[in-house]
Formats: structure tokens, C-alpha cells, sequence
């Protein structure tokens, strides 16, 4: 096997990489969720990539081609792109009100504020 | 933004081309590329659109906070109801098939109504979502 | 006719009940909604166990498309016990929300609280009873938004925080869940399980298959909180409103159990998955390293719930030693500990939060004394407590008394030797309960409480006095366990 | 595309983040249209560029856009990401090549889809049909996360009086 | 009454008195009252056994699957009868006792005194008649549980630390020890029933697997208080008497050394172990136990700890002459759970007696009380006695059958162990008796006080003349030990 006959692959795990890493290396709530759905999309391409054909069109069936990409893949991520946007939204949320509660979306600084919270004694 | 003219103007022109091409995608849907999903995504595009040209409480005129709560939850009580249909009609959940004499046409109105449910859904959610952030903004100016 | 479609209405019913709810705006209807669906979806459990057990396998082609096109539900012997564990605990949470979700949550967003209940339990239930791997996927994100948003529903800010990374965590999880599963697909160009273990067999070993079991096997244990992937658990247990907790606690992690043991024993087929890779020992380790040490890091903690929650990770150990077992009596201890753990677990954050309903407060400090001011209350902790040491005649003992065979069979005593020893530590923090309310004088708050309402407390200690009731009578809980172990291990499916 | 998100990682001004990340979802879109995917890169353009853009920036405005501290001890994360990938790499390698129709996916399960799916559905867009019908369950699930989704930020951000928060 | 209900009755006895017990808890009279009826009505249960059983009879109830294939069962044999007898028949003497005791000292929590107590002598009925290694861990776990709060019945932090080693103690050992070796004897034989002649007989076992498994049950059984696992003893003593006197003499040990014999005789059988070697480490331990805690006991000036240690001498004595393995040193040891039994709560009495009238905890404290308490100082001298062995009080017999079987088994150093702690025990006790009745006082009490409360001086004067006449009435525990320790 060639190495571009993987190519997709190769692109899907850079893309993996750096979404996983911002996520857990970012401090910044905002920015942790942007890594996310970069992390999710990269898988879209996992998906989608092996579906295609070459010389074959895209999945609405007409008398005129004989070949068609494989459509299953590109179901199953719509609904994956649905359920990204949708966990993203209610990240954002969350980060709204954290930023209220907090007056910050450091994740040390919230820390931070929690320790001292409890130095103070307050707490659940 | 409320005096720039030429923005509202155009905004006026292209808002119900917007809707109409949310209206294609949706019954297009089946012979090409889209669906209730992204239909419902432009159409709430459009609304937002407008509440940005012409201000929240305008948009909130237009569509009031307790219908888009409600086509949140309507859209998925109408995806299920169809698959309850289904199960009334004899079939298994979500079999379209029984849903007319004819097994095909009974598929394309299964399929039609879903999509609908989806469309009405997704666009209200977005439109409140929409509406919570910004809401939450002016509260914020306020506060 | 009804009961044939019951696969589909255990996990519709409460899916419809959730935008219902929505329209209806009102707390009080809400909560009607909500504890009717549970109820209901509690009966049609039940009803399905009867099923299987009478018809063997049942299998529910969704839309009446034939597997492997259509989606499809399949009940066995294994995902009923689990199905009647989810709705079981659901239909005794949702009585008991009506006064501590109010006492805890805003009265503009209680019915939204009781929608997402209702979300969480077609979640679980989906994930409990789907034959098809992406359609997993899809209801684990269902359940788990929902989750999300209850979890900050807390009333201190940091359930906020808990939520987010739990979020984070989760979504990464599911993400991993998704990557394997689509490793697999395209391996064998099918989603359905049961076609998947069928079709996995001619490219069983290659590496595709591997990295799937590693994907799948992080991903669902982010969602089970197998130490050390742990770290989200304890706030979002100690901070999401009470009553929710105790449903979370009891089921969650339960399925996630479930789902990982469907795909190691049912997919990829005992032999690969503990043959290829060396998940037995993986297992093992981190299994006793949970039971050790987050039981340990239970004893130190200065708050009830959190008490509660490292404690469930200690618990989720026992489980997954069970499973590294991997024999008969290993996994039936498994299989009876998700039963037993989920009750327990589930009586001692009820209670718990009976104590937060009165004393606004579960940290050890104002604790002190609650024996006395509050005698059911903290006797039915007790009770959870004992069970969770394993106390013969509760129903944690049954547990023990299996692992400990599973690893006899296996001939080791050295892992014979590990529940018991970590079960100490269990006796530890519960009797640090003890002395706090039943030996040192009552603190303000306690001296002020009164016992906790009715309604609190029939559900509550109804679970609690379950510890004790299948402590006894294990012909239910050891019957289907052994059933589920013997589907598993004989990989019928 | 690699480069977009190269500079989603280096930048720390959230603004420019944001619209990187925009950028980045029209090449997806793109890619996926070159790949035949025309229905998921319809939607992907929609919502990673449309929605979701429009989301972060109004969690911009609310939460100040920038980025505070460098990254604390990066080398643990990145071990962990490149571990991951690594599985990834080590998995993909045995799959089979691009474009190949003896795959599986091209043999199993698929061909009734893209055969009779007119057929048995009368719908020609194969993905509609899938989506809509063989797979609806899904869809509806899909639908219930949406649903999820919007209650819940309608849970999280009605406003409400505070009480009882940062207690 | 027929035998099996019999058996229930036993149980449901003392369980329905403590419910009574609380129901009554606002009417102190009324509440004793209940506790000495359910006191006698169980003696009067167990007693009617007694007859079957000697005719031969096993009286059996099975009642439910605890697990599958193990049912909640009950059989009467005669090791278990004699155990429920003594217990039973000391409770009615501990309860009037107690009720001198806790009055005349005002405690507090008498309510949950007396309910936990009627609880302790259920769990000990279900610990004597358990036809299975499972039931009887229930119920051995039960009497470590229900106890608890007797031990810590003060609350303080005293109370609460020796709770804690109290607790400690009797669950690690038989969590960690004893229901690992339950398993095991189940996993490898099938069954956990006993069996006369054991059933571990069969079992496939090399002889050092067989040395494990038997230590796992000897040190699993803490409450037999084998060295090194004796320490909860002594730090139980935080407790009121009256417990003190359940723990020693009427439940807790007697529980654990009761246990040990049955575990020896019905799980191992004592001709099987009597071939193997890797055994006879048991009898080793057991002596150096006797010794050791005979040491202490006599270094200890304050008086109950004295007595303690001397208890945790006294069972390893059952333990040895168990581990001797011949018929005759089995029946000793099966005596010696009761002599030793009635010998020793005499001995707590008149402590808690001292304690109750004179505030007194110290053996060197105690010049010439002999004077002012007559009654007590006697009892005390006839339990020292009857512990020490000498004629005609009960516990000479039981040393006389262990002797006996220490001869038939040639074990020479078991007979010295005997020996010399005999002198040791006679070092112990014989002093205090001394200086009770021949020393001058030296210094004049605070108060001036007499003997202890009526009820507490009764029930010492009982339980010392029962030591005194159990020889001449000694048939029937003979005639139980005989048939317990079989052929």
C-alpha cells in the first residue's frame, strides 16, 4: 500500500492530534471547546474518505451513473455533525454561566477561586 | 445597526428569498442535496438575520420565545408521532410502510412528515439558542 | 399487541414524555409526566425480562427493516437486567424528585429538570437495548447532554465547573467510542452488532480490529470512570442536584459497564479481546488500583457525597475485576454488583439527599449528631453503608462472596484476598459516618433538623431496605446475573 | 486545511481563532464535496460555519476574547494526543486503500441501499432515503439531541435570579 | 413445642423481647420486666431441645436460599445446644445483674442497653444452631455488629477508640481470614453443611494447603482470640460490666472458641487432621498464648484487665485441648465453654459488684474489702477457684478432661503449658482474695458503703453456687460433650 493511498488517513489523524492536544493542553474554556469540534470533525474525514469512489458520484440515484459513493458514512455523520454543534452549544452555555459565576474561563483561575472558597469554608 | 438604511432595505429583500430557498431545501430534499436539518438551520439563519438587522425585541415580536419553545418540542413530538403512527397502524415503530395502501407512498409521507418534524426542531432550537445568547447580552449590559 | 413492540416503547415512552413536559410548562405536571413514563417504562422492563426469560432472545427490526440495513433492538437475558435496573431506579428517583428538585432547583426550570430525567432514561435505556453500534453512540449523547445540563443545574457554582468537564471528558469519550466503531465499519461494512461479531471473524486480529478495541475500550471507560479515567466523576456526583445524583449514580456508569461488556464478550468475542491484547491484566490492575486507592481517597474526603462518589469509583472495580476474572463466577459477580452497587449507591445519595433537603449541607461537620435528629435518615445510611461493605445479609456479601470464588477459580488467592481487604476500607469511611452522627454531639444545623419528609423517605429507604431484601433473597439478582454470564461467556448472541 | 487549524492552535487571540475556525469548516465543506459527500458538506458549511461561528462569537462577546496564560507543561498533553494518533496511525494502516470497491463497506449492507433504495422508498437521494427511513431511529435520536441541546441552553441561561450560586 | 419450632422460637425470642424492649423504653420497670420474661422463656426454648438432641435427635429447620444451593439452615447438634444452654441460662442471671448494675450507676441509653443485649443473645442463638459455614458468618457478623454499640455504650472518645479496635478487630479477621477460607471449603468441596467427620475429609488438599486453610479459619475466628489477634479484648473493657460479662462469659469469645471446636470437629474432622503435621502449629500458638496472657494478666493491677487477660488464657485453653484431636481433650474443651463460663461472669460480677458499691478499679485498692462486701469477696474467691481448677468448683473437671487428653495424645508440653499456667493463675487470683479478707484497709473509703445493690449481689451468689453445684449436676453438658466430640 502506497502511502497516498492512506493519504485521507494521514490528514484525519493530523487534524485528531491537534484538536485532542488543544483540549487538553488549553486552559481557556472557549478555546478547550473550539479543540473539540475540531476533534470531532477530524473524525468526519475517517468516515467519509474510504465511502468515495473514484469516477463515482455523489449517492442520488439518476439514470445516468452506474457508480455511487457509499452513502451510509455521510448518514452516520450528519447526525455525528448534529450531535458536535449541539454538544458545542451547550459547552458555550456552560462557559456563559461559569464566566458569571466566576468572572473568569481560566480553568487554573477557577481553581484557584474554588480553593480559596473552601479555605474560607464554604462549599457543597 | 438600527439606521443603517440600505442594510434594512436589502435585509427586507433577501429574508423571504431566504425562507423560500429553507422551503426548496426542505422538499428538494429528496432529489438533492439537503434536508429538514439544514432547512431548518437557513430558516433560523434567516430570523436571526433579521432580529440582527432589526433588533431583538422586533425578532421577539415576530417570533415570541414561547413559539420557538414550542416548535422545539413539537418537532420531536411529530418525528416520534409518526413512529407511533407506524405502531398504530399495525406496523413496527417508525414502518412507513403502513402509513398508506400503497407501501411506497406510505415511505414518502413517512419521510416527508420526519423531515417536517426535524425542520421545525432544529429551527427552533436555533432561534432560541439565538435568543438566549443574545438575551443574555442585554442582560448583561444592564446588570 | 402491545407486547410486541414493548422494545420500542420502553425507550420511546419516556423519549415522547420529555417534549411533552416542554409544552406543558408546569412543574407539578412535569413531574406527573415524568413519574408516570418512569413508572410505565419500569412495567415494560419488567414485562421484557418475563419475555426473554420465557421466549429467549428477542429481536425488534425498527421501521421493519431487516438487520443489518435497519436499525435493530435486541433484548437477551443480559440487557433486560440491565433495562429493569435503569427503570427500576428511574421509577423510584422520580417520586422522590418532586420535593428535592423543588428544594434544590429553581421553580422556572424544575419542568426542565424533569424533561432531561426523562431524556437520561431513554438514553440509558437506548443504550441498554440497541443492537446497532452508531445508534449506541447516538442515544450515549443523548443521555449524556442531559446529564450535562442536570449536573449544573446544582445550586453551588461549581456544579458548573463539574458539568463543563464533564463535558469535555465525556465528549472526548464518545468521540474515541465513535472512532473505534468506525474502525470496525470499515472493516466489516456493517453497524449491527450482532452481524458485526458475525462478519468480524474472517479479519479478527488485524490491526484495524485492535485499535477499535482500544478506541472503544478508552472511550466507554472515560464513561465508566475505570480509575484512572475518574477524574470527572466525583464533583459532578457531589454538586448535580441530589435526586439526580442518586439516578446517575445507580445507572450511568452501570450501562456504560454494560455497552463495554456487550461489545468485549458479544463483538469482538471473548477470545480476541482478552487474547489479542492483554485487557485481563490492564484490568486487573487498574481494577485494584480503583479498589485501593479511590476507596482510600473515600475515607479522606470531608463530605458526604463526595464520600459517596469515590466510593462508587472504588466500586466500579469491583465490577471490572470481575470482568478481568472472566470466568463464570467472576462475571456473575459482575453482572450482580451492577444490580447491587446500583441500589445501594443509589438509597445512599437519596438519603443523602434527604439530609441536604434539611440541613442544606452534607459536609461532615454538620453532620454531627444527625443520628439523633434524624433517626430513619440516618439509619438507612447505615444500612447502604453496611451494603457497600459487603456485611453478610446485605446484598453487597452476594458480590464478595463471588468475586472471591471467580478468583479462586482462577486460582489466585492473592486476588481473593483483594475485595475483602479493600471491603475493610469500605467499613472504614462508612463508620466514619458512624461515630460523625451517632457519636458527637449535634451540631447547630443537626440540632435544629427534623426528620425528612415522607415522600423522601419511603423511596429512599424502599432502596434501602432492597440492599437488604436481595442481601437474602438472591434468587432474582444471582438467577438473571448467572443467565447474563452464561449469554456472555457463551458469546450467544 | 491542516495549516487552518495549525494556526488555531498557535493563535491566542480567540477573535482570530474563531474565524480560523470558520475558515477551516468551508475547506472541509469543500473536501467533502470533492468526496462526493454533498449532503454532509452542505450541512457541514451551514453549521461549522454558519452556526457554530455565530455561537462563539457571541460567547466571545460575552466572555472577552483573549486567551490568557501560555500553555502550562505542554508535554503530557501532547504525549497523550500523539499516543492516541499513533493508535490511529497503527489501526489505519490496515485498512483497506483509498477508493477500493472490493471494501467491505462497498460489498456489505450498502449495495440494497443504493439499488433498491428508489425502489422501496421512491426517494432518488439515497442519503434521504437512509437517513429518513432504514436509518429514521437515528435521525430521531439526532432530532432528541437537538432537543436536548436546546432545552438545555434554555435550562442553563434563562435568566434567573442567583440565588444560591457561588454558595 | 416441636423441635424445629423450637429452634425458631429460640431466635424470634430475644429478637421480638428487644423490640418489646424499645416499644417499653419510657417504663423502666416494665422494661426490665420484659427482659428477664424473654430471658426465661429462651431458657425454657433451649431447654426443651436438650432432650431430643441427648435421645440422639438432630433437629433441623431449612428455611431459604441465602445463595444458591445454601439455604438459611438451623440443626441442633449437641456442641451447639450446650452453647445456647449456657448462654441462654447466664442471660437471665447477666439481666438481673445489669439491673443492679445500671441503676445503681445511673447509666445512660438503658433502652438501647437492653435492646442491643436481647439482640446479642439472638445473633448467639443463630451463631449455636447454624447448620452451614454461611449462616453461622451471618450471624457471627450480626453478634459483632449488635455488640458494637454495648462496647462503646458510653459515647465517649474512650468508648469510641476501643469501638474501634473492637470493631477492627473482629471484622478484618473475619472479613480478610475467615469468609475467604468459607469460600474456599465451599469452592473446593461443594458444600458448606457441617458434617460430623467433616467435609473437608475428601477434599483434594496437600497437607500445607490444609495448614493454610486452618490457619485462615483459627485467626479468621477473632473472637476465639488467639494470640495475636486478642487485643480487642482488653480494649472492649471501656464497656459497663454487665457487657463485659456478655462479652467473656456469655457470647462474644464463647462465640469464637465455640466456633473454633465446631469448625475443627465438623468442618475438618479431628481424624483427618489428626494425620497431618502441618497442623501442630495450632496447638503451639494456643500454649504460647496461655502462657503469655497469663504473664500479663498477672503484671495488671487494674482488676477487669486482669480478668481480660485471664479469659484470653482461659479460651486458648479450649483451642489447645481442641487441637489435641483425641476425644478426651475435645470434651474438656467442650466443658471448658461452660465452666469456664460461669466461673468467669462470677468474677465480672463481683468486679462490676466493687465497682458499683466502692468506685474501685484497682487490684491494689482492694485491702480488706473482703469486710465490707463478704457476699461478693466470696463469689469472687469461688470463681478464682473454680478458673484456677481446684476441687470440688467446675472448673477442675474440665482441666481434668484436658489433662486427661493431653496424656492420651502424649503431647508432654501441652501438660506443662497446663501445668505452669495453672501456678500462674493461681499467682493471679489468689492475691487479691488474700488481701480481701487478711490485709487492714489502708486507707478508709471515701464513702462508706456496703454491698452492691440486691440484684447484683443475687445474681453473684447464683452464678457462684452454680459454680459450685454444675459437678454434681454435670451429667447432661458431660453427656452433650461426649456426644459432640463423637466416637
Amino acid at each position: 500500500m502506497s502511502f497516498w493511498s492512506h493519504f485521507s488517513y494521514a490528514v484525519t489523524i493530523a487534524l485528531l492530534i491537534a484538536g485532542l492536544y488543544v483540549v487538553i493542553a488549553r486552559g481557556n474554556l472557549i478555546k478547550k471547546l473550539i479543540g473539540l469540534s475540531i476533534f470531532q470533525t477530524s473524525v468526519y474525514l475517517l468516515y467519509i474518505a474510504p465511502g468515495k469512489l473514484i469516477g463515482g458520484t455523489a449517492p442520488i440515484v439518476d439514470g445516468k451513473h452506474a457508480v455511487y459513493s457509499n452513502p451510509l458514512p455521510h448518514v452516520l455523520i450528519l447526525t455525528a455533525i448534529v450531535v458536535g454543534i449541539a454538544t458545542l452549544a451547550l459547552g458555550l452555555a456552560l462557559v456563559v454561566r461559569i464566566r458569571e459565576a466566576y468572572e473568569t474561563i481560566e480553568e487554573d483561575e477557577i481553581l484557584d477561586a474554588d480553593r480559596a472558597a473552601d479555605r474560607d469554608g464554604h462549599g457543597a | 445597526m438600527r439606521h443603517y438604511l440600505v442594510l434594512r432595505v436589502i435585509a427586507k429583500l433577501v429574508i423571504p428569498f431566504m425562507l423560500l430557498f429553507a422551503l426548496y431545501v426542505q422538499f428538494h430534499g429528496d432529489f438533492g442535496p439537503g434536508g429538514g436539518f439544514q432547512a431548518g438551520v437557513i430558516a433560523a439563519a434567516a430570523m436571526i438575520f433579521y432580529a440582527i438587522v432589526f433588533g431583538l425585541p422586533t425578532a421577539r415580536k415576530v417570533v415570541p420565545d414561547r413559539v420557538a419553545e414550542t416548535m422545539v418540542a413539537l418537532g420531536v413530538l411529530v418525528y416520534a408521532g409518526v413512529g407511533l403512527a407506524g405502531l398504530v397502524l399495525g406496523g413496527n415503530y417508525l414502518d412507513y410502510f403502513v402509513l398508506d395502501h400503497d407501501p411506497v407512498h406510505g415511505q414518502h409521507r413517512g419521510i416527508f412528515w420526519v423531515e417536517a418534524g426535524v425542520a421545525i426542531t432544529v429551527s427552533g432550537v436555533m432561534l432560541k439558542i439565538f435568543y438566549m445568547f443574545a438575551g443574555r447580552r442585554s442582560s448583561r449590559d444592564d446588570e | 399487541m402491545i407486547g410486541q413492540h414493548l422494545p420500542a416503547l420502553v425507550v420511546v415512552v419516556p423519549l415522547v414524555a420529555a417534549p411533552l413536559i416542554v409544552l406543558a410548562r408546569r412543574g407539578a405536571a412535569g413531574w406527573a409526566i415524568a413519574t408516570a413514563a418512569s413508572l410505565a417504562s419500569f412495567a415494560m422492563a419488567v414485562a421484557l425480562l418475563l419475555q426473554v426469560r420465557a421466549a429467549g432472545v428477542i429481536s425488534y427490526a425498527i421501521g421493519s427493516w431487516p438487520p443489518p440495513w435497519g436499525i435493530e433492538y435486541r433484548v437477551d437475558a443480559v440487557n433486560a437486567f440491565v433495562l429493569v435496573l435503569v427503570t427500576a431506579l428511574a421509577a423510584v428517583v422520580a417520586p422522590y424528585a418532586r420535593r428535592s428538585i423543588a428544594a434544590e432547583v429553581p421553580a422556572d426550570q424544575q419542568y426542565l429538570c424533569y424533561a432531561m430525567l426523562c431524556l437520561v432514561l431513554a438514553g440509558l435505556a437506548g443504550i441498554a437495548i440497541t443492537g446497532d453500534a452508531f445508534n449506541l453512540f447516538v442515544f450515549l449523547e443523548i443521555s449524556s447532554l442531559a446529564t450535562y445540563v442536570l449536573i449544573a443545574l446544582g445550586r453551588d457554582r461549581r456544579a458548573l465547573l463539574a458539568s463543563y468537564q464533564y463535558l469535555i471528558m465525556g465528549t472526548i469519550g464518545a468521540t474515541f467510542y465513535v472512532i473505534g466503531v468506525g474502525l470496525l465499519y470499515l472493516m466489516t461494512g456493517t453497524l449491527n452488532l450482532a452481524d458485526l461479531a458475525a462478519r468480524i471473524g474472517e479479519v479478527q486480529g488485524s490491526r484495524p480490529v485492535l485499535a477499535a478495541l482500544a478506541f472503544i475500550t478508552v472511550g466507554l471507560c472515560l464513561k465508566i470512570a475505570l480509575f484512572p479515567l475518574h477524574y470527572w466523576l466525583p464533583n459532578a456526583y457531589a454538586y448535580a442536584p441530589s435526586a439526580f445524583t442518586a439516578f446517575l449514580a445507580g445507572t450511568a456508569t452501570k450501562v456504560s459497564i454494560y455497552a463495554l461488556l456487550r461489545f468485549y464478550f458479544s463483538v469482538f468475542g471473548e477470545a480476541a479481546t482478552f487474547g489479542a491484547l492483554p485487557m485481563r491484566e490492564i484490568f486487573l490492575v487498574l481494577s485494584i488500583a480503583a479498589m485501593f486507592l479511590a476507596s482510600l481517597a473515600a475515607v479522606f474526603q470531608d463530605n458526604l457525597k463526595h464520600m459517596l462518589a469515590y466510593s462508587s469509583v472504588g466500586q466500579i472495580g469491583y465490577i471490572t475485576l470481575g470482568i478481568s476474572l472472566d470466568n463464570q463466577a467472576g462475571l456473575t459477580g459482575s453482572v450482580v454488583h451492577l444490580f447491587n452497587h446500583g441500589i445501594t449507591k443509589a438509597a445512599l445519595f437519596l438519603l443523602a439527599g434527604a439530609l441536604v433537603f434539611r440541613l442544606h449541607s452534607v459536609r461532615f461537620a454538620d453532620l454531627a449528631g444527625v443520628g439523633r435528629s434524624m433517626p430513619l435518615t440516618a439509619a438507612g445510611i447505615v444500612v447502604g453503608g453496611l451494603s457497600l461493605v459487603g456485611v453478610p445479609g446485605m446484598a453487597g456479601f452476594v458480590t464478595k462472596w463471588y468475586l472471591v470464588r471467580g478468583a479462586l477459580d482462577a486460582g489466585s488467592w492473592a486476588i481473593a484476598f483483594t475485595p475483602v481487604v479493600s471491603s475493610l476500607i469500605a467499613l472504614w469511611y462508612v463508620w466514619r459516618f458512624v461515630e460523625t452522627a451517632y457519636f458527637r454531639a449535634p451540631s447547630a444545623a443537626a440540632a435544629a433538623a427534623k426528620e425528612a419528609p415522607a415522600i423522601l423517605l419511603v423511596p429512599a429507604l424502599g432502596l434501602a431496605f432492597a440492599c437488604i431484601y436481595f442481601g437474602f433473597d438472591t434468587s432474582f439478582t444471582v438467577g438473571a446475573a448467572d443467565a447474563a454470564a452464561r449469554t456472555l461467556l457463551g458469546g450467544a448472541r | 486545511m491542516v495549516a487552518a487549524v495549525a494556526a488555531i492552535v498557535v493563535q491566542r487571540n480567540l477573535f482570530a481563532v474563531v474565524v480560523l475556525g470558520g475558515v477551516y469548516s468551508f475547506l472541509m465543506a469543500s473536501v467533502l464535496i470533492a468526496l462526493d459527500a454533498v449532503d454532509v458538506a452542505m450541512t457541514e458549511a451551514s453549521v461549522g460555519a454558519g452556526i457554530s461561528t455565530a455561537l462563539l462569537l457571541g460567547a466571545l462577546y460575552l466572555c472577552g476574547a483573549e486567551e490568557a496564560q501560555p500553555i502550562r507543561r505542554p508535554w503530557l498533553p501532547l504525549l497523550v494526543s500523539l499516543v492516541t494518533g499513533g493508535v490511529l496511525v497503527y489501526g489505519t494502516l490496515g485498512l483497506p486503500a483509498f477508493s477500493d470497491p472490493q471494501a467491505p463497506i462497498h460489498r456489505h449492507v450498502v449495495p440494497r441501499y443504493v439499488n433498491d433504495a428508489e425502489r422501496e422508498t421512491g426517494v432518488p437521494n439515497v442519503v434521504t432515503a437512509v437517513l429518513a427511513s432504514y436509518r429514521g431511529y437515528d435521525t430521531l435520536g439526532e432530532t432528541t439531541v437537538v432537543f436536548t441541546a436546546g432545552i438545555g441552553v434554555i435550562a442553563l441561561l434563562r435568566r434567573r435570579r442567583r440565588k444560591g450560586e457561588g454558595q | 413445642m416441636s423441635p424445629a419450632s423450637a429452634i425458631l422460637a429460640a431466635l424470634a425470642i430475644p429478637t421480638a423481647g428487644a423490640v418489646l424492649i424499645v416499644a417499653c423504653g419510657r417504663a423502666p420497670n416494665l422494661r426490665e420486666a420484659v427482659t428477664l420474661a424473654s430471658a426465661g422463656l429462651l431458657l425454657a426454648t433451649v431447654a426443651a431441645l436438650v432432650g431430643p438432641v441427648l435421645a440422639g435427635a438432630r433437629p433441623a429447620v431449612v428455611l431459604f436460599d441465602l445463595l444458591p444451593g445454601i439455604p438459611l439452615a438451623f440443626e441442633v447438634e449437641p456442641l451447639g445446644m450446650l452453647f445456647a444452654l449456657v448462654a441462654s441460662g447466664l442471660w437471665i442471671v447477666n439481666s438481673l445483674y445489669s439491673i443492679g448494675y445500671m441503676r445503681g450507676n445511673d447509666e445512660p441509653h438503658q433502652t438501647r442497653f437492653y435492646a442491643c443485649f436481647a439482640l446479642a443473645l439472638a445473633a448467639t442463638m443463630g451463631v449455636a444452631f447454624s447448620a452451614n459455614l454461611l449462616t453461622l458468618f451471618g450471624f457471627y457478623e450480626l453478634l459483632t455488629l449488635v455488640t458494637y454499640p454495648l462496647v462503646t455504650h458510653h459515647g465517649d472518645d474512650a468508648a469510641r477508640r476501643g469501638g474501634r479496635v473492637y470493631l477492627g478487630y473482629l471484622m478484618v479477621t473475619s472479613i480478610v481470614f475467615l469468609l475467604p477460607a468459607i469460600i474456599a471449603t465451599w469452592a473446593l468441596t461443594g458444600t458448606t453443611d457441617f458434617r460430623p467427620g467433616g467435609i473437608l475429609a475428601g477434599a483434594p488438599l496437600s497437607n500445607a494447603a490444609l495448614g493454610g486453610l486452618l490457619a485462615l479459619y483459627m485467626f479468621g475466628i477473632g473472637k476465639a482470640a488467639l494470640m495475636p489477634v486478642h487485643r480487642w479484648l482488653p480494649a472492649a473493657m471501656v464497656a459497663p460490666t454487665p457487657v463485659s460479662a456478655l462479652l467473656h462469659a456469655v457470647a462474644v469469645v464463647k462465640a469464637g472458641v465455640f466456633v473454633a471446636v465446631k469448625v475443627v470437629v465438623y468442618v475438618f474432622g479431628a481424624e483427618m487432621l489428626a494425620g497431618v503435621r502441618a497442623v501442630d502449629w495450632l496447638p503451639t500458638v494456643a500454649g504460647f498464648t496461655i502462657v503469655a496472657a497469663s504473664v500479663v494478666a498477672l503484671r495488671a493491677d487494674n482488676l477487669k484487665r486482669r480478668l481480660a487477660y485471664s479469659t484470653v488464657s482461659q479460651l486458648s485453653y479450649v483451642v489447645l485441648a481442641a487441637a489435641l484431636l483425641v476425644p478426651l481433650s475435645i470434651v474438656g474443651a467442650i466443658l471448658h465453654i461452660a465452666t469456664h463460663a460461669v466461673g468467669k461472669i462470677t468474677l465480672f460480677f463481683a468486679a462490676g459488684a466493687i465497682y458499683t458499691a466502692a468506685h474501685k478499679t484497682e487490684v491494689s485498692q482492694l485491702d480488706g474489702i473482703g469486710r465490707r462486701m463478704p457476699w461478693t469477696m466470696a463469689a469472687f474467691t469461688v470463681g478464682a477457684l473454680s478458673l484456677i481448677g481446684i476441687p470440688p468448683a467446675a472448673g477442675f473437671f474440665s482441666k481434668w478432661y484436658m489433662v486427661q487428653g493431653t496424656a492420651a495424645a502424649g503431647n508432654w508440653v501441652a501438660l506443662a503449658v497446663i501445668g505452669v499456667s495453672t501456678l500462674l493463675n493461681a499467682a493471679y487470683f489468689l492475691p487479691i482474695v488474700y488481701a480481701a479478707f487478711f490485709r487492714p484497709e489502708r486507707v478508709a473509703p471515701a464513702h462508706d458503703h456496703g454491698e452492691a445493690p440486691l440484684a447484683s449481689v443475687a445474681a453473684l451468689v447464683i452464678t457462684a453456687a452454680a459454680t459450685l453445684v454444675l459437678p454434681f449436676f454435670g451429667s447432661i453438658p458431660l453427656a452433650l460433650a461426649r456426644a459432640a466430640a463423637g466416637p
